[in-house]
């Protein structure tokens, strides 16, 4: 693949974007998704619908299961151009990255047959029932349990950071199978429709003053026999595989998502005159090439992944979620430093307000998906190996 | 220099510590945060009974007649509970600046019902930029004209320090808030245990008796005020730093993972040492300020000790914040636990009464400039 | 942009790597830096065999006519074995200037020899403030007179590249620095791994043909050879952070204290770790900038790619640098241990090409200022 | 006492050192002692006689043991007079601050009888042997052997990290004494003549250049029977109350070199330009002001002092080491980013010189007399109560 065949598809991308994103969906121009107030979710699923149309989604899954096989330099294209486009956050992330991959991996044909097409046409989406109130950094403490019974699995137990529940469809929900087992042993991954009256989602609210995470609780949940994903007892092992799959390509739209906000924080400096300060010009032009080297951190990420795959995680890829959160949260206290008193004073200008709700929302990006103290336990001991 | 506290300056600290600990725990806090916006009056009639209002204004006007010292012991608990009561605006920022004037008759007639708590003062400390308000003379004084974008405490409070300039002379006058012509608008604020407001004047009247000074000697009382007012502050974001502290050492000696008390991990340890590093260091600073402060040292000097306080505060609370959410894990950045209300506070603060960065550079202009020597 | 190395370059970044870690291991590089003036001489001329002397020069003139890629993989090795050997000051700043003056007969003149290793050239990058050298015109051409207060690599190398002012005009002459009325000190260096010397000129006669380049082709070339240099350094500032890391990894796995291998112990590891999200953040940069310069960008873009490479490579030099002292304990400040050689170069690359607050303050006027826009 | 008492004394300590730091003794003035190159130890030893004729050594010992009884608060006024004065880094320290105050508390008569008066005096010079190769910041993991062999204690090990062992006339070590003890037990705390055939001394050269530590192999030294301090098996305990001693007054002293090292780095920055850049300007005003609350520190440890013997520690006196340790480390690279390119190219220029000393020595202060890490685990365990 040549830089002319990408500058192809690059205008290919843009043209599409430029012509699909307006009219009715011109309000989701430059949104960011989760920790956005600005965003319409029931406006986001027809979005993911028109993506859909457009052969947008599933780029890089393969043929046979619908999507259009792309290589990974390609997708990258693909993610940038919708970033810069003004793209707005994917409601449709979970499944189309998280689950679907899993179920090419794991699921049986029948599985497949009845869940990739609504993640691929944008008609059915998902959430993700990991972590436990006892179990946050430590995954595997896994309380909420799952039985048999009959032709269903009954489930009881409690999920929570789960983004976007109150607008997906199904969960996919790690479960205890094996009563009295311990830790990664017994466990399931277990495929869970939402709206049912076993389920009560709980939003939580964050430090934003919006809930963009929920409590999911089971009571009784039921799902159908068949709808595990790999053995029962195996789940830990199809969990850890989904989540290895989070470390994607997808990592560039968010990149570009970054500059966006960084285009905002130099023009509110500029207006405001923080850019005036020799201070706030060292910490503004120290944070601009932090973001590039973000990307070519990605970038070196991706150059490994086209080569070989299932080969060693690098260690340019142990860093990449400890590097993002923390140049993010950074770049949010440089924000609310940009802005002065005005940070929290909110006013009519949509610059000030984005970078509010980056300087607040980024808090929770050194926490979710794994703490800044679990990245850098796996950064000594599998990238450095180093003793437990 | 002697850091030694005394029976009595031990005594103020705990008792409003004890008061704070009850009146404005999360709770009652957050009452008063979001359902009161950000004031607690009851709590402000109790500590205007304790005498907490007036603590370094002079007994003659009713006030305790106490130090620096004892205002940073008390600021540090209002800090610590986030106490919605607008003490530094009143007690502290208006207090000092009417009492700095040097004239009795206006300390006589406006400081005792600011020193009791019955009359909340606020002023402007230039949160936000703005045009200056429009002055013209009038029959009886002057009339006053312009927005002043954020305002301090301006709903709880009755009257409004301003000075204005009229024909190339500065003036230091008193309005009513609940004049003809005054207009008041609650802000949205993120910071809600700090309420903040525009205040519109339109066609204001303002009596020859309502102004309080003249000349230089307004900035001089202002600018004194305003630097007592930041070494006070400072004190404050010591007691958010602590309570930052206290919240995450209590969380991780009960949160269990991967079988054990998150308290018992090493790495987490260590940030809690640092914590406390930051934080009795900056106390260290804030006392020591305070201390001297009350001898009344020169100019020079009390621009590099505030300068001290300041700088070492902003760090610690900027640390210990941040450490809190981290620390809390998933329920650190949740609405329900108070880690973020500190974190919303301690940035709040850098912009009132000057920077660190503002304070940094003023005081680097007179230790490294030939012309300041 | 894709950054994945192709075989030869992993072929070239391998066999210096090899070289290196047996040629400059740490006693042989001990012993060029403390007993040989800092300059390996056996060591250059297998540089010189392999062609590293002449990775980026053009074919055409013995070079290998390789990119950017080729020139930070190499240094990462050299910053790495803290090689001593002028490669930075010749093969890449002399190299480089000489090679963008566009002119041929020039390059086929004084590449060759250089490209070889043969010929080592060295120029002034301006380390101490000095006064200009005085230039007067003689009959064959000009004679120069003062002190160049900081050259580096100058003991080593037989000729010196100096932009001069004569007439208002900017000149690049070379001049041999065994020449009449050239004297060579070499000054003490606390980074004994790059030496440094003193060159005093007196009366130098240096002739037409000595003159490479007038006007604004001149500083044209040195910018654009201090800027690539400035990528270069970065890369071997990240060599020094990962040296810094292997010994600090290796030594907490072998020192038992409290009955338990140091490397167990959590605050240690996430410092450690620390470290490698740092260097590893610096390497992404420095290859990131590689790749793209290789690509031609203009100047706003090289502006920015160097500062990337510079600002991230040397917040990872100073870290690595300082942990290494700090976890290696007692030893870690002994002379025998390597930190702190590690630690004494990374605070004298700061000096050099720019530091990396200058790059960030000119790329700020670039993406800040209206008048740059 | 009150300010006007501090007031006359302080110039008392100032007419005093004026009248004595002067003639032989002015190249002294403003050595920094450990770490300075420019520090002559014969000259040293003199000056302490000189300090001793003046009544200057011991100025806080109880009047029974020869010394002046002062209160805690002149004590301070005489160390940060004495340092404001030039008066150099102090030779007799060891022997007058930690070996004294231990003698007193845990030494016979005859013990205080022989060892008091030469401190006291400035004729005898007190090294310390605590550190051990294996033993650095695990003091416990004590090696070096001691066994009672007739009217002697024969010892065999090694000490390091031990300061002015070559100009010393006798060292305190402890030694295991139980064959077979484990850690805190079975230790002894000895008094060892250094100048006799079984001890010999190796300089260890540092960072700067020079040999500021040694360390102190013992094979078959003697000394008397009768020199241990405190009972045998119970060394411990005497070595851990003398390293508390450590913590105590003359920590002003050392502040007050801080302050003369500031002076002129301030005298340098504004001499060569740095003083013009705004980075540097925030980052000096930074540094003397966190120098400026190091002082607060200090004195609210001591204002604790004054109060209560044997009072549980503050916590601002857990955090002094750390703080006033790590302040240097950040100042010493201050002073070298102001340098610049001087600040690894020597030359004549004395303050730049003191400047270089800083940088380079200062990367020992986080390290010896408890590292960095060891006074995290301390604060963190005994001042925030968290688990071990």
């Amino acid at each position: 693949m040549t830089d002319r065949d990408h500058d192809a598809f690059r205008a290919e991308v843009r043209t599409w974007m430029q012509e699909h994103l307006r009219g009715e969906f011109a309000p989701l121009a430059g949104c960011g998704g989760l920790g956005d107030s600005r965003y319409d979710p029931k406006l986001a699923k027809r979005w993911e619908q028109e993506l859909a149309r457009g052969g947008w989604v599933g780029v890089g899954w393969p043929k046979e299961h619908g999507g259009r096989a792309l290589p990974l330099s390609q997708q990258v294209v693909f993610h940038e151009e919708y970033v810069r486009a003004g793209g707005p956050g994917r409601l449709g992330h979970i499944g189309e990255t998280l689950l679907a991959p899993t179920l090419m991996a794991f699921g049986t044909p029948p599985q497949q047959q009845r869940f990739l097409p609504g993640i691929l046409a944008g008609t059915e989406y998902w959430a993700q029932g990991y972590s436990e109130p006892n179990a946050g950094s430590d995954l595997a403490n896994v309380q909420t349990r799952a039985r048999l019974e009959g032709d269903s699995w009954v489930i009881d137990g409690q999920k929570t950071w789960t983004s976007w529940a109150h607008e997906s469809d199904w969960i996919f929900v790690v479960a205890r199978c094996e009563a009295g087992s311990q830790r990664h042993r017994g466990l399931v991954m277990l495929l869970v429709p939402l709206r049912q009256p076993g389920v009560t989602i709980r939003p939580i609210r964050q430090i934003t003053g919006d809930s963009e995470f929920n409590e999911v609780f089971f009571a009784g949940a039921r799902t159908e026999a068949s709808l595990h994903l790999g053995a029962p007892g195996e789940g830990w092992k199809v969990a850890m595989a989904l989540l290895g799959f989070e470390r994607g390509v997808s990592t560039l739209g968010q990149q570009a998502g970054f500059e966006r906000e960084m285009e905002c924080l130099v023009e509110v400096a500029r207006r405001n005159g923080a850019a005036r300060d020799p201070l706030m010009r060292q910490r503004i032009a120290h944070a601009a090439v932090a973001l590039d080297a973000l990307r070519c951190n990605a970038l070196r990420v991706l150059a490994q992944g086209d080569e070989a795959e299932g080969a060693p995680v690098t260690r340019e890829a142990y860093i990449a979620k400890y590097v993002w959160s923390n140049w993010r949260r950074d770049f949010g206290r440089l924000a609310a430093d940009v802005l002065g008193a005005a940070a929290t004073l909110p006013d009519d200008d949509p610059l000030a307000q984005k970078l509010r709700q980056v300087w607040l929302f980024s808090r929770s990006d050194t926490i979710y998906a794994g703490t800044n103290e679990i990245q850098l336990n796996l950064i000594a001991e599998r990238a450095l190996g180093m003793p437990r | 220099m002697d850091l030694r506290l005394t029976e009595e300056q031990r005594q103020i600290a705990d008792s409003v510590g004890e008061l704070l600990a009850n009146a404005s725990d999360s709770a009652s806090m957050r009452r008063a945060a979001f359902d009161h916006g950000g004031f607690d009056a009851a709590l402000w009639a109790q500590l205007g009974e304790l005498g907490v209002c007036g603590i370094n204004l002079p007994e003659a006007q009713g006030g305790l007649g106490l130090g620096v010292t004892e205002l940073v012991l008390v600021a540090e608990e209002f800090g610590r509970r986030l106490a919605c009561v607008p003490w530094l605006e009143s007690a502290v920022l208006a207090g000092t600046a009417i009492a700095s004037l040097g004239d009795d008759a206006v300390a006589a007639r406006w400081l005792p019902p600011l020193a009791s708590g019955e009359r909340i003062v606020t002023l402007d400390i230039g949160l936000l930029e703005c045009a200056p308000l429009a002055v013209r003379r009038s029959a009886a004084g002057w009339q006053l004209d312009g927005v002043l974008p954020a305002i301090p405490a301006a709903m709880a409070a009755s009257s409004l320090l301003v000075p204005v300039q009229v024909d190339g002379e500065r003036l230091l006058v008193i309005v009513a808030l609940d004049a003809t012509g005054m207009a008041r608008r609650e802000r949205a604020n993120l910071d809600a245990t700090r309420p903040i407001a525009e205040v519109r004047l339109t066609a204001v009247r303002v009596d020859e008796s309502a102004c309080l000074a003249r000349g230089a000697t307004v900035d001089r009382a202002l600018d004194r005020s305003r630097q007592l007012a930041a070494v006070v502050l400072a004190s404050e974001q010591v007691g958010v730093a602590q309570q930052c502290l206290d919240l995450t050492v209590a969380h991780l000696a009960q949160r269990v993972q991967f079988g054990k008390p998150l308290a018992t991990f090493q790495a987490l340890k260590h940030r809690c040492a640092q914590m406390m590093v930051d934080l009795e260091l900056a106390r260290s600073a804030v006392l020591g300020a305070a201390r001297e402060l009350d001898g009344g040292p020169d100019e020079g000097r009390r621009l590099r000790l505030t300068t001290m306080a300041r700088s070492l505060a902003d760090d610690a609370a900027r640390y210990c914040t941040q450490e809190a959410i981290q620390l809390h894990g998933g329920v650190g950045f949740t609405w329900e636990y108070d880690p973020h209300l500190y974190f919303k506070r301690a940035q709040a603060a850098r912009s009132w009464l000057g920077t660190p960065a503002e304070w940094r550079e003023r005081f680097a202009h007179a230790l490294l400039d030939e012309a300041a020597q």
